[in-house]
């Protein structure tokens, strides 16, 4: 008799090859992108089923969400590019001898990966026992928040600076070669748009700043709710509610760096109190922790937006 | 400040100096301001180098747990010979580019000034701190911060090949740090543990300590562009601005390089066979001789420039094989030579190219005589990349060629030998067509168009290249500093 | 049981994506396959995570969670590089092949 | 008694989101693939949140559920509205060609 709780992760899996091989193998970029975000969508399940829920979020929001939104630019500049009638000619494809090879290898390297994969997970190691114990007593309840804005706030401060990095890479060629926006306003806006908007934006926003706010407790934290941010950002940009500019306003580049900012400074003057640094002080480590992790929520928002944009600032535009 | 304080900020300061200050220059939209604040910057770190690596020989390598929690669950700051050598090369590259590049930017039109200010900051942050780093995890996430300041740095010359050479470059870099993680990933599974300090007094052999450290080595390679996945270097490299092919040659394709020794020598020790280190070892040979000959043949003096940094990072892979503390000092000394003769090489490059338009070898006809200080850079640095004595890489390569010889492994002192000979080579095509091709050109538009290279952009490239030969007379004193906590044991330099 | 098929099915996942990287020429799809790979290194380590023994292991959540702000900021700077270097591509389709060389290095 | 009706319930959903996914794939054209999904759709997932509701029982999962079905509800409503005038757009580009 299998239990249907197996049952369940088998169909997950199946899912997960199916769709993943289905996207990576197939022809097209639009099919292969809508196979992708279905992809990320069982993704998230997996992350819940693995008793992951921080991650099932942040799937949803950034891996599903916001990269499907991208790819989604991404296949609507190819198309507007080849609207001149240029046929897809790109995919000169390797000859049958490597794919037979490289196929050989894939087949040999899952093998052992997965004999590999399967006889490591049983042991506790030393620094999940330590994460464990001396979280039990944190100030933080969330056990994922603890290790992310705590043991390992060193990582995480580091991986904000490789996402303003991305941006900077995209300014830089936005600024050097000039391209049509990507979504232009439309003519006449759709009459179910702004009703749509309006539910929406306080919904969004509700959601948005209750995973901040949570997620020092239970599942969420700045990277959901700035996803989350983002993507209502990104309904507005869609709908011509934000127009992009020509240049970043200061407000927005103080946005866009106060996360990292302010979280640097903190790392420096956690030597004032003690000897190491991004130590937390006795007094007050709660509201710090709550002030950075909501200047990294607007910064994590701010820049997802700007990568989806497209532009180097944003400007109220006219509802129609 | 006592020697204790010191040993707290520095590496502080090392990593959240150039971070703070490249938000800075984002949030104002600093220009020139930018460029004071970071050779301050620049200095204070030089002057407060030297009696940190005082404190270090003293007090034996530094470990610093960052949040002040347990060790095993912090991430910690570590600091040992090799360590101390490339913080030292970090800071002396950055001071001296940063000079260059000020100038350079103020010629360039249209000015990227906007962008390069802070990702050149960004990219010196995430250096420091991937050589500070004693964390897998944490070298990943430095080794993107590495990754994305540098393939943005390529498209800052404009135009098609640019972009297509960091669309290469992004694509194996993206790659590369994939299978590093799948590395880290084991390594967790299997021991538990992130922090390189304590995985090296815990490792005991396993298999799948093996396979991580394989998979890691992968990994990096495609992001040092070792042989045979260097195929993106070149044309990154070339097409990149001046002074980023600089920073991207000297420093980000070493850094890489630099985390296949670590991991191999401290951390994963017991995970490798002899058998492993020898081809290690051909693979660094291979490097080494098929880019020298590729350098030989190239008709730009930047891809000669770009395949010789494949070659030179072959080198570092001899000390896999030898695995003596004379061979870890030479091979130390040999990334400082290279980084400062490659760096003093793409600098002088840039100046002739801004002189000549273009950077066909076949140009260089009669530069000699109107741009000699960078003919003559060329020289001292090619000189030091060669290892011809007095230079930094003779004493890198004597150290090399002896251990080989004392480990009985003949064969990568030929090695050594050859990859000399043909770097040499190289040089002396690119000084040649300086020397000795009929002048094509009217002297006057050169002199005219060399009126716009100021001090600024003439001297740091000269300074570097004196700087790899003073390494030759100073190789006794470092030595001790490159020992400092060697993970091999053996002969003393 | 259940291990092994989340090991087997991470495992295949990281050599689907390589194996695409490997044969696709597109660059879409070249990234999209990376991203497959990364995310079965993702699903390996929430798998260590989840079957620790004594409750779920925090340290790979927090790994993951940085894994995949990383992801997707190297994703979001390919897909604006590559649709760049396509406007580019049809620029030189058009002025024609003689000027290809004109922006060397500098 | 109650778990049996819960049940059946969600099989009743589950019936209906395959027959509206059975109709996705098999029907020829875009408004008969929206007709397909949006009716049988709806219909299943309403039935599903009355089965989990009746298998919850209390008043806040109730709340919940009543929440998240209005939510994709709407949600569905918009999406299968920007599709037919997508649609709509194309045929009549079509024609005026």
């Amino acid at each position: 008799m299998i239990e249907p709780g197996f049952l369940l992760d088998l169909l997950l899996c199946l899912g997960l090859l199916g769709i993943a091989g289905s996207a990576v193998l197939s022809r097209g970029q639009f099919r292969a992108t809508v196979l992708f975000m279905v992809f990320g969508l069982l993704m998230a399940l997996t992350w819940a089923r693995l008793q992951a829920p921080d991650l099932a979020l942040a799937e949803a929001a950034i891996g599903a969400g916001l990269t499907g939104a991208l790819l989604l630019n991404a296949c609507k500049a190819t198309y507007t590019r080849r609207q001149a009638g240029e046929a897809a000619s790109q995919d000169d494809a390797p000859g049958t001898v490597f794919r037979l090879v490289a196929a050989g290898l894939s087949i040999l390297l899952a093998a052992g990966l997965a004999w590999l994969m399967y006889s490591l997970t049983v042991a506790d190691g030393p620094a999940a026992a330590m994460a464990r114990s001396e979280g039990e007593s944190h100030f933080l309840g969330n056990p994922v928040t603890v290790v992310l804005l705590d043991f390992r706030a060193y990582d995480t401060l580091l991986e904000m600076a490789v996402l303003l990095l991305a941006l900077i890479g995209v300014h830089i060629l936005i600024r050097h070669y000039r391209l049509p926006d990507l979504h232009p306003p439309a003519p006449v806006s759709p009459p179910m748009l702004t009703p749509l908007l309006t539910v929406a934006t306080p919904l969004m926003l509700m959601a948005g700043l209750y995973l901040f706010w949570a997620g020092s407790q239970s599942p969420g934290g700045a990277f959901q709710s700035g996803a989350l941010l983002a993507a209502l950002g990104v309904l507005y940009r869609l709908t011509g509610r934000l127009v992009p500019t020509g240049t970043a306003s200061p407000g927005l580049r103080l946005i866009l760096v106060i996360g990292l900012a302010l979280f640097s400074l903190f790392a420096c003057a956690a030597l004032i109190w003690s000897s190491a640094p991004l130590q937390y002080p006795e007094t007050a480590a709660y509201s710090l922790v709550l002030l950075i992790e909501f200047a990294l929520t607007l910064s994590i928002a701010a820049t997802l937006l700007m990568l989806f944009s497209g532009s180097l600032g944003l400007a109220r535009g006219q509802t129609s | 400040m006592g020697l204790t304080e010191l040993s707290i900020l520095l590496p502080v300061l090392m990593v959240f100096g150039p971070l703070l200050l490249a938000l800075l220059v984002f949030l104002a939209q600093w220009q020139r301001s930018a460029d004071w604040l970071g050779m301050g910057l620049g200095l204070i770190l030089l002057a407060l180098l030297t009696p940190f690596s005082g404190a270090v020989l003293l007090e034996g390598p530094l470990e610093m747990q960052l949040g002040g929690h347990d060790r095993g669950l912090a991430i910690p700051f570590y600091v040992d010979g090799l360590t101390l050598a490339m913080l030292w090369l970090n800071t002396l590259l950055f001071l001296f580019i940063q000079v260059y590049a000020g100038a350079w930017l103020q010629l360039k039109q249209p000015a990227p000034a906007a962008e390069f200010r802070p990702l050149f900051l960004l990219l010196w942050s995430g250096l420091n701190a991937l050589f500070l780093s004693g964390d897998l995890f944490n070298l990943y996430v430095t080794l993107e911060i590495t990754t994305l300041a540098a393939v943005p740095l390529v498209i800052l010359s404009h135009g098609h090949a640019a972009m297509a050479a960091a669309m290469r470059y992004l694509l194996f870099a993206l790659v590369g740090s994939i299978i590093f993680l799948l590395g880290v990933a084991l390594v967790y599974a299997q021991a538990g543990l992130l922090s390189l300090p304590l995985l090296q007094e815990q490792a005991e052999p396993h298999p799948a300590l093996t396979v991580a450290l394989l998979a890691m080595t992968a990994g990096v390679a495609m992001k040092a562009a070792l042989f045979p996945v260097h195929a993106w270097l070149p044309e990154a490299h070339a097409s990149a601005p001046s002074p980023a092919s600089a920073l991207l040659s000297a420093l980000v394709a070493k850094a890489a390089a630099y985390l296949i020794l670590r991991l191999w020598m401290g951390p994963l020790e017991a995970q490798w066979t002899p058998a492993m280190a020898q081809l290690m070892g051909a693979l660094g040979a291979a490097g080494i001789i098929y880019a020298s000959i590729q350098a030989l043949r190239q008709t730009r003096l930047k891809r000669v420039i770009a395949y010789s940094t494949v070659a030179q990072l072959g080198y570092l892979l001899l000390l896999i094989p030898m695995a003596s503390v004379l061979a870890w000092n030479g091979v130390i000394y040999h990334a400082l030579t290279h980084g400062l003769a490659k760096a003093a090489l793409f600098l002088a490059a840039g100046n002739l190219i801004m002189v000549l338009r273009d950077d066909s070898l076949r140009n260089l006809a009669g530069c000699d005589r109107v741009l000699s200080k960078n003919i003559l850079v060329i020289g001292l640095a090619g000189v030091a990349i060669a290892g011809l004595p007095p230079t930094g890489g003779f004493i890198a390569k004597w150290w090399l060629i002896s251990a080989a010889l004392e480990s009985g492994q003949w064969w990568w002192a030929v090695v050594i030998g050859l990859g000399g000979l043909l770097a040499a080579a190289y040089i002396f095509r690119i000084l040649s067509y300086a020397f000795f091709s009929p002048d094509p050109h009217q002297e006057t538009p050169i002199h005219q168009a060399q009126g716009q290279l100021t001090r600024a952009l003439v001297w740091p490239p000269v300074i570097l290249a004196f700087l790899a030969i003073a390494l030759g007379m100073a190789g006794g004193l470092l030595a001790p500093f490159l020992e400092i906590a060697a993970p091999v044991t053996g002969a003393q330099a | 049981m259940t291990v092994m098929l989340y090991a087997t099915t991470a495992a295949t996942l990281f050599a689907l994506g390589l194996y695409a990287v490997l044969v696709r020429t597109g660059l879409i799809h070249r990234l999209l396959a990376a991203n497959v790979m990364a995310t079965a290194v993702f699903l390996f380590l929430i798998l260590v995570s989840a079957e620790n023994p004594e409750g779920v292991d925090a340290i790979p959540q927090a790994m993951v969670l940085t894994g995949i702000v990383i992801a997707v900021s190297l994703t979001a700077f390919a897909l604006a590089l590559l649709r760049y270097l396509q406007a580019a591509d049809d620029e030189e389709d058009q002025t024609g092949s003689q000027d290809g060389r004109q922006n060397g290095p500098d | 008694m109650t778990d049996i009706l819960s049940i059946t319930i969600l099989l009743m959903g589950a019936f209906f989101f395959l027959a509206g996914t059975a109709g996705l794939l098999r029907f020829p054209d875009t408004p008969g693939r929206l007709h397909a999904l949006t009716k049988a759709d709806n219909l299943g997932l309403g039935l599903i949140c009355l089965g989990l509701a009746i298998h919850d029982g209390s008043l806040q999962g109730i709340l919940l559920l009543v929440f998240i079905w209005l939510l994709a509800m709407f949600s569905a409503t918009l999406s299968a509205f920007l599709i037919a005038r997508w649609h709509e757009t194309r045929r009549s580009e079509a024609e005026h060609d």
